[in-house]
């Protein structure tokens, strides 16, 4: 375990997360991929700080703030997805051509 | 750091605590339904009866529902009694021996308990059932519920002994007992206990009025690894309330060890006895309770014990 | 290592599925208390399934269902009673019956054979195949068109329809019933459910019509009978309803202890069901757990009697048009909430009060009147009174929760077999 | 930063799984299934930071994402069509476009980590983290924490706004109607006269041009 192979992880699933945002319809598993993207960067982050900040709590700090993101991104995306589909009935992005309602 | 013990003493230590808790959990249970019952109590059957129930769902032969997620149906009992098992872990047998005693036992021990959702919800799911689904859906509802309660409860005797390791949380009770200085905590602990073991009367999601919820559609050996699994993990919330809020390994003149398990049969007691003697909720008042009363109270608690380190 | 095994089975408790014809079912609801047996919520958990008395004809295809969800090795056993038709030996070939059977020894007998390899297990009744094929017409294979929609294995989709929340979301169409051990024998509800929340319910009853029941109560129709008789036994019916309802709000332990308690009441015990109330109100039974469930208002109770009506205000009792009565100084009890825990309340009281009246009544007897209170309700010739109190069900359900629906419809207290069989199939739009 | 080859091999064993469990989140008919699986993946990944001495943030991780991807799990039941994955399928657009753009960050950011110099200062193997990055939360950096904490609160309350029933103004299904400004004008014909406007406004702008 070194800090390349653990990059390597990381951008394997930053890229299979990349992959799921860009290319599923259903909302819900557009999420899941933009989850597995915060994923990878938490895992990178948390890398950098065991095997280049000589051990300084920013770096885990840092993995916090990304947690933090990911929750803020669950709970919009979760009221966002309730609210389009009360508005339009739609559960996947096709149906939204138009964004306004 | 105190000693561990060595991984395969350990991995036969953690079978047999889980293996013998749940033979405790169903002897008490059977004692305690012989008592409210007012049948005659006959000592050898309810010694003998979990054995042979044991013995006879391991001699059939399991049958299943119409296209069930089969993976995930045999799963959910494992990860349920792997749960109970890292549980365990975490918990010090001795001043001078544990099985794991990470920094963070705390954060381990509050992971356990949150996965259970998952596999309570894997398991009520991916019977392709309607009872069993029911049941996923209330022990959400019921997860989420109880689940920042639990943590909070949990969270305060960590801040006496300023460390989220279990045993700095024991050895910070030498002189007082948590249950004695956070007053608030052991009873919303029990509450909340009976809520993550879905026991009564807090069972919903494998409730009498679902015919078993998430285990009605289960047989044989499944049934039994479900029981057990249940069961392994009221001895772990258990063995928890004992060394967080009674001083764990502490007490006179019996080793160490010997208190850990008189405490935790002890709060197993009361667990099951209480679940021998209210009505069952309804999950609403619960959800209710959980968020009003509980929660806020769990915060008091908290805050309480904040001040006292002041 | 098996052989080990199976001999330490033996001392197990035979687990039992107990399907009881809607005419046994008290005969049946007594094996709770016997020892060696275990009765079992569900046919998943038992190895023996008890077939108590004549099924009705609608609970046969479901019965042959639960036998093949038993446990292999299983065995069936039927308990005739005084049957004398033959639908159950015509369905399940290989029961093990004899005359005169006493059902405890008889199932310990099988249970033990069946683990010591003397009596082969029963092989399923149903061939094990899809209810419907696999069809494929979209271009992944699926059922429908779109990605959605068909029958995939003769499942319906789940389709959107109207919720609480207004997001129209899917809703799940299911059949509870008619075996599923907390509603009584014979009625299966239709429901559809959204998460745990029912949003449409219907009903069909599957028991057969019973012409004339058995029951003092019917007996008391034609021919004056004991008052003392009468109203132990009304003390007793509502006492077996209170030991079913406790074991659905899962105190199984209190359940049977009120159970064995119902065998030995005797007239004049009024107080012991009084401890019983005091008891149930203590463990919240009352105030936690029924409270606020299925509330009925008075004017939605037309043609409703009994226990029912009078927990929702309506004094009209059959017993206070006798003069037996009138001389006893029998007043009809009341309750004004109208919720489930009312019709708790009401029948714990009314047990407690028959037993009172039992102790004073002496040699006074009824009239032979025609009209009875029965302990459900108002029995007439040829009509009872769970006709009128089970077209209340679908529309009482919907919108609750799931648990708080069966804990309403056991507080009504139905006996499907006494519902008339002519309108059975109520429903209520969702 | 060198490692035992017990924890090598560990690493080894929760990168694969972390690797092909995401994988496997895209290729399930089973909404339950995808939503655990991806649990799975978060998993794999608190294990490795676990094993890189992060306690505390690994099964924080690992505690979060439990309830998370339980309600993941559980909107999909709600909101999507064939939960139990019934029937097959692979909803998917730009699908040729997707997995290149994958590939493609894959090598662009594998080859950066190979390629570049990090510099080379290994945290010391205590267990002292726990505590260390506590005294930072609540120290240097409690106004981070503290911000971070403030936003979780702000995106609750904006996020039950979002999604209730009940807009500003009434039903979110009715849209948000400003009330009336006459006390006794209806509702109804305040908003029936708005749209009215809304409708003549672009006419009248095309007569005076």
């Amino acid at each position: 375990m070194n800090l390349d192979s653990l990059l390597i992880v990381a951008a394997a699933i930053f890229g299979i997360g990349l992959y799921g945002a860009l290319s599923q319809q259903s909302f819900v598993m557009l999420m899941m991929g933009l989850e597995l993207m915060i994923n990878s960067a938490i895992l990178a982050t948390v890398a950098f700080w065991a095997a280049s900040t000589g051990g300084s709590p920013k770096g885990q700090m840092l993995a916090i703030v990304f947690m933090t993101v990911m929750a803020i991104e669950m709970a919009l995306g979760f009221a966002l997805i309730v609210n389009v589909y009360r508005a339009r009935k739609a559960d996947i992005t096709e149906k939204l051509k138009k964004l306004k309602a | 750091m105190r000693p561990y013990l060595s991984p395969p003493l350990a991995v036969i230590t953690m079978i047999g605590v889980l293996i013998a808790g749940s033979y405790a959990v169903a002897v008490l249970e059977e004692i305690a339904g012989t008592l409210v019952s007012r049948r005659p109590l006959r000592l050898t059957y309810v010694f003998w009866a979990p054995l042979a129930t044991a013995a006879l769902l391991l001699t059939q032969g399991r049958t299943s529902t119409e296209r069930p997620d089969a993976q995930a149906w045999a799963l959910a009992p494992a990860l349920l009694a792997g749960l109970a098992a890292v549980g365990l872990a975490v918990i010090p047998i001795d001043q001078n021996t544990s099985v794991a005693d990470p920094a963070a036992g705390f954060v381990l021990y509050s992971a356990a308990i949150s996965y259970v959702m998952v596999a309570v919800y894997l398991h009520g799911w991916s019977a392709n059932s309607t009872l069993p689904l029911i049941g996923a859906y209330r022990f959400i509802a019921q997860a989420f519920a109880f689940q920042i309660p639990f943590l909070l409860v949990l969270l305060a005797p960590a801040l006496p002994a300023e460390s989220l390791a279990i045993s700095d949380i024991v050895e910070a009770q030498e002189s007082l007992w948590n249950v004695v200085r956070q007053p608030l905590g052991l009873p919303i602990f029990l509450v909340v206990s009976a809520a993550a073991t879905f026991s009564l009367p807090l069972d919903f999601p494998d409730a009498a009025d679902l015919a078993g919820g998430t285990s009605s559609e289960v047989s044989a050996s499944h049934r039994l690894a479900w029981r057990g699994a249940r069961a392994g993990l009221l001895v772990m919330v258990a063995a928890m309330g004992a060394s967080a809020f009674l001083g764990g390994w502490q007490g006179p003149w019996l080793p160490g060890w010997l208190w850990v398990i008189l405490k935790t049969l002890l709060l197993l007691v009361i667990l099951i006895a209480s679940s021998h003697t209210f009505a069952r909720l309804r999950i609403e008042r619960f959800v209710v309770l959980a968020w009003v009363v509980l929660l806020p109270l769990s915060l008091v608690n908290i805050f309480f014990a904040g001040a006292l380190l002041l | 290592m098996s052989r080990v095994l199976s001999r330490i089975a033996l001392r197990a408790d035979a687990r039992v599925f107990c399907i009881a014809g809607s005419q046994s079912r008290d005969e049946a609801r007594l094996l709770r208390l016997a020892e060696g047996i275990h009765l079992t919520g569900t046919p998943r958990a038992a190895n023996v399934l008890l077939i108590a008395g004549e099924l009705d004809a609608g609970l046969i295809a479901p019965a042959l269902v639960a036998h093949d969800a038993l446990s292999p090795p299983r065995a069936t056993v039927w308990w005739r009673l005084d049957t004398e038709e033959a639908l159950v030996s015509k369905n399940f070939p290989n029961a093990f019956m004899e005359d005169d059977l006493d059902p405890v020894p008889a199932l310990r007998r099988v249970h033990e054979e069946l683990l010591a390899g003397q009596r082969e297990g029963e092989a399923p009744l149903l061939p094990d195949v899809e209810p419907a094929q696999w069809q494929g017409i979209g271009p992944y294979g699926q059922g429908g068109k779109g990605m959605t929609g068909g029958v995939p294995y003769g499942r319906p989709m789940a389709e959107r329809a109207d919720d609480r929340d207004g997001l129209k979301l899917d809703y799940l169409p299911v059949r509870i019933g008619p075996l599923f051990a907390p509603l009584p024998v014979g009625l299966a509800l239709d429901v559809k459910l959204q998460g745990d929340v029912i949003q449409g319910a219907a009903f069909e009853n599957l028991a057969d019509a019973s012409t004339d029941g058995t029951s003092i109560f019917h007996r008391a129709l034609r021919v004056a009978v004991l008052i003392r008789d009468l109203e132990l036994a009304r003390a007793r019916s509502h006492l077996e309803w209170l030991s079913d309802a406790v074991a659905v709000a899962g105190a199984a332990s209190l359940s049977e202890r009120i159970l064995r308690l119902a065998q030995q009441v005797a007239p004049g015990d009024g107080d012991a069901i009084r401890a019983v109330e005091r008891t149930l109100r203590r463990r919240g039974f009352f105030d936690w757990s029924m409270r606020g469930v299925g509330v009925l208002k008075t004017n939605a109770l037309e043609g409703v009697s009994g226990p029912v009506a009078r927990a929702s205000g309506l004094s009209i009792d059959a017993r206070t048009k006798e003069a037996a009565y009138e001389r006893l100084g029998f007043e009809p009890l009341t309750q004004d909430a109208g919720d489930a825990a009312a019709r708790w309340i009401q029948r714990v009281r009314e047990a407690a009060q028959a037993l009172d009246l039992a102790g004073q009544a002496g040699d006074e007897r009824t009239g032979g009147s025609g009209a009875i209170e029965s302990p459900r309700g108002l029995l007439t010739d040829g009509a009872g009174p769970s006709t009128a109190t089970a077209r209340l069900v679908p529309s009482l359900v919907v919108g609750m929760e799931f648990g708080e629906a069966v804990a309403t419809v056991v507080s009504l207290d139905l006996d499907m077999s006494e519902a008339q069989p002519l309108d059975n199939h109520v429903s209520a739009a969702s | 930063m060198s490692t035992s080859a017990p924890v090598d091999v560990l690493f080894v064993l929760f990168a694969a799984g972390a690797i092909a469990t995401a994988y496997l989140v895209f290729r399930t008919d089973s909404m339950v299934r995808a939503a655990y699986w991806l649990l799975a993946s978060f998993v794999g990944v608190g294990a490795i930071l676990v094993l890189l001495k992060a306690e505390f943030v690994g099964l924080v991780l690992m505690l979060m994402m439990a309830g998370e991807m339980t309600i993941m799990a559980f909107v999909m039941v709600m909101f999507m069509m064939n939960p139990a994955g019934l029937n097959p399928m692979l909803m998917v657009h730009q699908h040729k476009t997707a997995i290149a753009a994958g590939v493609t960050s894959f090598l662009v950011l594998a080859g950066a980590a190979l390629l570049t110099d990090f510099p080379n200062a290994p945290a010391t193997q205590t267990s002292r983290a726990t505590e260390e990055l506590g005294t930072e939360l609540l120290g240097e950096s409690m106004l981070v924490f503290e911000t971070a904490g403030a936003a979780l609160l702000g995106t609750m309350v904006g996020a039950v706004a979002v999604a209730s029933r009940r807009g500003r103004y009434g039903d979110a299904e009715e849209g948000s109607i400003e009330p009336p400004l006459q006390p006794d004008e209806e509702w109804a014909q305040a908003s029936a006269h708005r749209t009215e406007e809304d409708e003549h406004e672009p006419s009248v702008h095309g007569g005076h041009s």
